[in-house]
């Protein structure tokens, strides 16, 4: 049974000329990064350093990708992550100063993480009531409690960076399953994992794609069109803090203003990967090789040292327009058939 | 041939796959009205595409005014006097009815600056020429479908028309108001303008056609006068099946009305609403456009709320605040405009069919169980012979028939025990049509509860034991379909409510 | 015809113009401040660029798009054209420095047209991804720094004043900068156009239906690619005029604001999905944001509460005209 | 952490070293100077030494750019830390692979071998405060502005000046009411925030800046409101960027370390300690100011040069940048 869903979502997938793009760019990236950059390319260094980066804005992305399936959008994610991460941060000096013992340590590390989520979790939802119930556009509301939570944010930690946090954080975030696999990686995927499962083996997520399609219809069918939205977005700040969790852990602190540029990067992130902004398309195997295609083109940038770091911007926007020209130009979909002869073989 | 508006040749097209078009060739004379029929997705309306320019033949051409075009564009089919009037009418929701009205108007003049005044002028004329009453400032969005029409009527012949196209012009219209369009097509015979158009009612195909074109599967079937044929043959042609126009009768197994209402009012919608609904019985409710019979059916769904009266179900009082507890109560709504309120176009065809009962698809793990859900869809394109390869297409690749057929399936597949059906064969083919209403009677003798909405009077009358007409927001009275000829009930409808209230 | 006063009150402007009148009082009432002349002028004075891009955005809005690049698109622009101007020494006119930015924001705006009339894909990717090409190119290619002397012409008219406002009680002076007149004249041309050309009226066909427009014989790619031309060049004078008021070249600054501007757009009563919206109202939107971002000093808001305090006006605010307008939609359905 | 360990990572020694400097960002002249810095110091040496930042003053991507740094196996990494606190885990992970770190602007950073001041935040600070004071006539109400409340150094040296107010001028005021504002390190919102402020509390007699564009943007407002000679403004800025408002008489004097000096000092700290030489009190990194380094007080690993420039509308031509 499973054998069967696995060939046939496999074939289903690369029928997503999109994602089969994508994954061309990909394939293409990783070569000439192979053939040009070789040391760098086999060093484990390089992929680990990748590990550890993408997921605090991946994780955002996914959460913006939810939303924007419906129908709207996060543009809130980066305040709510640095607001969990500043409360939970705030909450874990509290449980245990500098100084306190192990066990103590691991209590706060529990009741931050908890709390962080929860905290996460509820923010979502306010996003979501605002715009279910009180049917404000979702740009304006995540627009309006982004300067909200940053503001809270800045209340809290007036505006210094939280640290000094108990050692135990540090080393849990900082462990590597293996040896080898960075803690943001295993929780990045973790994440991509549950929300894989929510969006298509569970009722919910085909519910939310037909909430994105179509609204009024979606209340006609019956379905409970308030609770799924403010589910979604719940479940935007719930990953918008987990983001904030690995933030905390990477940086050993947490501040008002980390991560300010992620916003447009994870909506950038989540279109690239061909989600509709419009909603009721797009596919998470996409948004999860946008992720990927940005963060080794930038490691790959990274690794000339004399290019200058602002032409990462030039080369993002630039994949972007390629990905929209190549769509079109590509209609008659030979990449696609490519590809697909290794979905229909098995 | 001398002196054809329009004469195609030859012309084919395909789309990936599919051949839409084979080898078409159609004429039409001056001041000819010639309906254009055939079954859902045999090709009518890429046609009418090829025709107005929107898509390019791949073999074939067209002549229109003398000259030969092998690819034609819109603005050429235009300039050439062919006006087509979309089945979307391809108004602009967001502007005013006399910018509507005027806008094509001064672009055709190429002007470079609007005048607002000339704008109400040329606005005030062109709905003059049609003989109806339109607030010319009112947003087009507000205005009902009819009227939205009758908008895009008016802008079509605005210009220079030689030739007008009608894409299904009368499946929203009422009655009276597809007279009223009649008339108007008739006069513009009498200018000397052809009329193109498609029409899936049969009465008024023959009532006004003086010619017909029969399509099936993109190949011309027959082209021919209105007295070589009959319904029956017409539907033949058309779909190579045989149909009989048996009437329904209904076994009542119970005498408990499963769904009853008393003096159920919503302000300014429709008020004392007194009716009862036995399962096994087909109630159709009647009555023109803006009668209340649409929110009449949204006040039984749960989705508008009524201000006094009372509705039971199974004889005990419900209130029914909200779409979900109508589902719940076991009501199933078949909405009016299925593009808008009842498909999810972009979505596969199997997520439409399951979508209302997808909890019931989920284990106990709360996993989605696909391949349950997957074979139910499945059942469900069977039993109504949805035309697709693949349940995993998305529903906006289907004709209007098909996409009428999946609304209807997910209904069904929640198992209810009343369904309302709104307008449920509007723009349907004869052969989905009786497919439609052959799986509504098979359902009724099962013991469903069926109410059909709909103003198509011989789709009442034959498939209903009863009929209640609704006139401004009361209804006026119910009728026996086996006592009551067509145009009895026409009259009922359309009467002015004055001469009823001694009636009711 | 309905009357007039009952329009009046039915409309999104009414209610942004009241919602203005209060906050414009609760200033007042906790500064003392908000009814002087200079302050009035000080709120001009700060209108202006966020004012001259709410106007590109919303007639992209109008048209059905999200344009997110027009800051990008004005920094690189005027950067450019004051790079040019400070190397090759430039002493002269006003007129060259505006036909420079204004030639090149054409282009920029050009490219945008090009992707949004040729590709169907919604006008917010694409910006997106000029967005980023645009900055890029700028700091990356450009190599762009802070460039502190402008060409004298930009300087003087950074410091051309109208008149200058004196409040009579602390002696204060405020100047009435000359570009508010370009303000002005850029919504009275985008008045103009947007209700009395064929052009104008096809943006708002455009945003009601796309393939209604191409059939009512719009050419929609034209008019697309024109659209954003037009806009490119609104953006690139929005982007000289804040140059030249700083009277340096500060490449980041503008950047980051093409949110804020949307939302108050948005704000403003136009519809995210296009096709309706009044300029009136679009200009009420960025003055409401204006003076809520002008005058939490004022109010004496805490520095640190200041963020929560936008957050919090920009959610009543909009939550306001959004509970309005379900209940606007609920009466109308009962009168049917 | 055992700052002065010395690496044992395999280039160390063989005197072919690639090192980079991360500074905050790099549109900002401040940095583009220091570049200036540091290409001198790779032209002077021959050494593989370039400078490498984030698009944006963004503590994250700045800590992503010395994760590939770290990734690239470079043999020293300089750094101009946005955040002290948010590079610690990087800085660690950069010091575990053996890879030298110096720092510039990061007192308060742990994981780093040493780091180099130009001058004391809170000397600096105090000196800010001098030079507002003499304008001021040593009276009168003042407040103090920073880039952005989250800014370490510049709260320090709003705290320097601060401090140094309630020391030596008494008969100055902090306003109670605003004691801080934020120019969000724009020269716009500088500006118009301090538009507001004076409107609001006419008894200001004077503005502590601390971002490059503070006094700037405040120097316009003060023009603008017609209060040129009632009140004054200091802070930092580079010359030629503040020519203008210091001749015009709008702001008397900044001050400013020349950062391309910091650049080059880094980058010599570096490879000293690459070379494995002990660094000690006294230590010279071969550019003026910074040919005496003396360690700070109670400190093994700050290491402080000596001294400020002062530039005002007489020496602002003399620098030549
Ligand atoms: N743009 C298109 N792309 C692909 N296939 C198309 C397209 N337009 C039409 N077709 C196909 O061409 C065939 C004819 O469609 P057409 O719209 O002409 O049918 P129709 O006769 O108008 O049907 P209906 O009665 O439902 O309006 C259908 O099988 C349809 O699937
Ligand atoms: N973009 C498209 N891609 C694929 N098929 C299309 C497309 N547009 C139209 N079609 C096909 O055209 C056919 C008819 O479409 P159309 O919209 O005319 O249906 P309809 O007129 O609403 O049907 P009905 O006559 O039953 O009301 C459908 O079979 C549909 O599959
Ligand atoms: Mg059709
Ligand atoms: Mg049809």
């Amino acid at each position: 049974m499973t054998a069967i869903t696995t060939s046939r979502s496999r074939v289903r997938l690369f029928r997503d000329q999109h994602v089969t793009r994508l994954a061309s760019i990909l394939v293409v990236l990783l070569l000439f990064f192979a053939l040009v950059r070789t040391e760098n390319f086999f060093r484990l260094a390089t992929w680990q350093s990748m590990a550890v980066q993408f997921p605090e804005f991946g994780l955002m992305a996914l959460g913006v990708m939810l939303t924007m399936i419906i129908g709207g959008i996060d543009l809130s994610v980066v305040g709510i992550a640095n607001m969990t991460a500043i409360g939970s941060a705030t909450l874990m000096l509290s449980i245990a100063p500098t100084g306190s013992d192990s066990p103590q340590g691991y209590l706060a590390l529990m009741a931050a993480i908890f709390f962080s989520l929860l905290v996460g979790a509820l923010a979502g939802a306010f996003n979501g009531f605002l715009v279910a119930k009180v049917k404000i556009p979702a740009i304006l509301v995540t627009l309006g409690t982004f300067e909200l939570f940053t503001g809270i944010a800045v209340i809290i930690s007036g505006g210094k960076p939280t640290s000094g946090l108990p050692p135990q954080y540090g080393e849990v975030m900082a462990s590597r399953l293996f040896g080898v696999i960075p803690m943001p990686l295993i929780i990045f995927i973790v994440a991509t994992m549950v929300i894989g499962v929510l969006m298509y083996k569970t009722a919910f997520g085909t519910k939310l794609y037909m909430l994105g399609s179509n609204e009024t219809a979606a209340e006609f069918s019956g379905l409970k069109t308030t609770s799924l939205t403010i589910r979604t977005y719940m479940i935007s700040g719930l990953l918008a803090s987990v983001a904030g969790l690995v933030m905390l852990g990477n940086y050993n602190s947490a501040k008002a203003d980390y991560g300010s540029t992620y916003t447009l990067l994870a909506i950038l992130i989540v279109v690239l990967g061909g989600v509709n902004p419009n909603g009721g398309s797009g596919r998470l195997a996409g948004v999860i090789l946008a992720v990927v295609v940005l963060q080794v083109l930038s490691s790959l940038l990274n690794t000339f040292p004399h290019i200058s770091n602002f032409y990462r911007p030039l080369i993002w926007g630039g994949v972007l327009l390629l990905v929209i020209v190549v769509n079109q130009w590509d209609k008659r979909d030979h990449l696609a058939r490519l590809f697909r002869w290794k979905g229909t073989t098995s | 041939m001398v002196d054809n508006v329009i004469a195609v040749r030859g012309v084919s097209k395909a789309f990936a796959g599919v051949q839409a078009l084979d080898t078409i060739s159609l004429e039409i004379a001056p001041g000819e009205i010639h309906c254009l029929a055939g079954e859902n997705g045999s090709g009518k309306s890429t046609l009418i595409k090829v025709i107005s320019g929107v898509h390019a033949a791949d073999e074939g051409t067209i002549e229109l005014n003398g000259k030969e075009f092998s690819k034609l564009t819109p603005m050429e089919a235009i300039s050439n006097g062919v006006q087509v009037i979309y089945q979307d009418f391809s108004v602009f929701p967001n502007l005013t009815v006399m910018e509507n009205l005027a806008l094509t108007a001064e672009l055709a003049e190429h002007r470079t600056f609007v005048n607002w005044r000339r704008m109400r002028r040329i606005a005030t004329e062109a709905i003059a020429k049609i003989n109806v009453k339109i607030d010319l400032d009112a947003k087009v969005g507000q205005l009902s479908v009819a009227q939205k029409q009758l908008v895009a009527i008016a802008r079509a012949l605005m210009s220079d028309a030689r030739l007008i196209i009608m894409d299904e012009p009368t499946t929203a219209l009422t009655k009276r108001e597809v007279d009223a369009l009649f008339g108007i097509i008739l006069d513009l015979k009498s200018r000397g303008i052809a009329t193109l158009f498609v029409s899936h009612k049969l009465e008024e195909v023959f009532e006004i056609s003086e010619r017909f074109t029969i399509i099936r599967n993109g190949k011309h079937v027959i082209t021919c006068l209105p007295e070589e044929l009959d319904h029956k043959k017409f539907s033949f042609f058309m779909t190579g099946r045989e149909f009989d126009d048996a009437r329904f009768t209904p076994q009542i197994r119970a005498t408990q009305p499963i769904l009853e209402t008393s003096r159920l009012s919503a302000h300014g919608a429709f008020s004392d609403v007194n009716l009862s609904l036995r399962p096994g019985e087909i109630l159709g409710i009647t009555g023109l456009l803006g009668s209340g019979r649409t929110e009449l059916a949204l006040a039984l769904f749960g989705s508008l709320k009524s201000d006094s009266g009372e509705i039971r179900i199974d004889g005990k009082a419900v209130v029914l605040d909200s779409v979900r507890t109508a589902i719940s109560h076991g009501i199933g709504y078949v909405p009016e405009d299925r593009l808008t309120e009842g498909l999810f176009l972009e979505r596969s065809i199997g997520s439409n069919i399951v979508i209302s009962e997808i909890d019931s698809f989920v284990s106990s793990l709360g996993v989605l169980e696909q391949d349950k859900a997957d074979a139910e869809a499945q059942r469900w394109i069977t039993d109504l012979r949805i035309a697709t390869p693949d349940a995993q297409n998305a529903v906006s690749t289907l004709s209007g028939g098909n996409q009428q057929r999946i609304v209807l399936a997910k209904w069904l597949a929640t198992k209810p025990r009343v369904l309302i059906l709104n307008g449920p064969t509007v723009g349907v083919d004869i052969g989905s049509k009786h497919d439609i209403h052959r799986v509504l009677r098979e359902l009724a003798a099962e013991g469903l509860a069926v109410i059909v909405i709909s103003d198509d009077i011989p789709e009442v009358i034959q498939n209903c034991n009863r009929v209640l007409v609704m006139n401004a927001g009361r209804i006026v009275s119910e009728l026996d379909p086996t006592q009551t000829s067509e145009l009895e009930l026409a009259t009922l409808m359309s009467k002015d409510v004055q001469t009823l209230e001694g009636i009711s | 015809m309905r009357a007039l006063p009952q329009k009046l009150v039915r409309s999104n402007e009414f209610y942004l113009f009241l919602v203005i009148v209060v906050l414009a009082i609760v200033i007042q009432a906790r500064s003392g401040q908000f009814f002087t002349a200079n302050n009035l002028v000080d709120i001009a004075n700060a209108m202006v660029v966020p004012g001259i891009f709410a106007v590109g955005a919303f007639m992209v809005l109008v048209s059905g798009g999200i344009d997110v690049s027009f800051p990008a698109l004005a920094s690189l622009a005027v950067y450019a054209t004051t790079r040019i101007l400070v190397d090759a020494g430039y002493e002269g006119d006003l007129w060259l420095p505006f036909l420079i930015v204004m030639a090149i924001g054409a282009v920029l705006g050009s490219l945008n047209g090009w992707f949004a009339s040729r590709f169907a894909v919604p006008v917010l990717i694409i910006t997106l991804g000029t967005a980023s090409v645009f900055s890029g190119i700028m700091q990356g290619a450009l190599g762009s720094v802070q460039i502190p002397n402008i060409p004298p012409a930009m300087s003087e008219f950074g410091r051309a004043t109208l008149f200058v406002a004196t409040n009579p009680d602390s002696g204060l002076t405020s100047n009435m900068p000359m570009s508010f007149l370009l303000l002005v004249g850029v919504v009275l041309a985008a008045f103009v156009m947007l209700r009395y050309t064929t052009f104008g009226r096809g943006i708002y066909a455009l945003g009601g239906d796309e393939s209604a427009a191409s059939r009512a014989g719009f050419n929609v790619r034209r008019m697309k690619f024109w659209l954003y031309v037009i806009v490119g060049v609104i953006a690139s004078i929005a982007g000289l005029v804040r140059t030249s008021m700083m009277d340096q070249m500060h490449p980041t600054n503008l950047l980051g604001m093409e949110l804020m501007v949307i939302a108050a757009v948005v704000l403003g009563g136009t519809a995210i999905t296009g096709g309706t919206g009044t300029l009136t109202g679009a200009m009420l939107g960025t003055l409401l944001i204006v003076i809520v971002q002008n005058s939490m000093i004022l109010v004496g808001v805490p520095t640190f509460w200041q963020g929560f305090a936008l957050g919090v006006l920009i959610i009543v605010g909009t939550g306001i005209s959004a509970v309005q307008l379900t209940r606007a939609r609920k009466r109308k359905t009962a009168l049917i | 952490a055992g700052g002065t360990s010395v690496p044992e990572a395999g280039a160390a020694g063989d005197g072919d070293y690639t090192i980079a400097i991360v500074p905050k960002d790099s549109t900002n002249p401040w940095f583009v100077r220091m570049e200036d810095g540091v290409k001198q110091y790779a032209a002077d040496t021959g050494l593989d030494v370039y400078q490498k930042g984030p698009a944006e003053t963004d503590a994250t991507m700045q800590a992503q750019v010395i994760q590939d740094l770290i990734a690239q196996g470079v043999d020293a990494i300089g750094v101009v830390p946005v955040d002290p606190g948010a590079l610690e885990t990087v800085l660690k992970q950069a010091l575990d692979a053996g890879i030298v770190v110096v720092t510039h602007e990061g007192a308060s950073q742990e994981n780093t071998m040493y780091d180099i001041e130009a001058f004391n935040n809170t000397d600096y600070g105090g000196f800010i405060m001098d030079n507002l004071a003499e304008a001021m006539g040593e009276e009168g109400v003042y407040t103090t502005m920073v880039g952005h409340v989250t800014n370490a150094s510049h709260n320090e040296w709003a705290d320097g000046a601060v401090a140094k107010q309630a020391e030596a001028y008494p008969n100055m005021t902090l306003l109670a009411a605003e004691p801080r504002v934020e120019s969000q390190d724009d020269g716009e919102v500088a500006y118009q925030s301090a538009k507001e402020l004076l409107k609001k509390y006419p008894e200001i007699k004077g503005i502590v800046g601390t971002s490059s564009f503070d006094a700037p943007g405040v120097a316009r407002a003060i023009e603008e409101l017609g209060l040129t000679g009632k009140v004054f403004v200091s802070g930092t800025g580079m010359p030629a960027a503040n020519k203008g408002i210091l001749q015009k008489g709008l702001v008397k004097s900044l001050t400013l370390w020349d950062p391309a000096d910091a650049g080059y000092a880094l980058a010599a700290l570096a490879t000293l300690i690459l070379n494995g030489e002990e660094i000690a009190d006294g230590v010279d990194l071969g550019v003026k100011g910074y040919e005496d380094m003396k360690f700070a007080k109670g400190s093994d690993k700050v290491l402080e040069g000596n001294g400020w420039v002062v530039i005002n509308k007489d020496n602002v031509d003399e620098f030549g940048f």
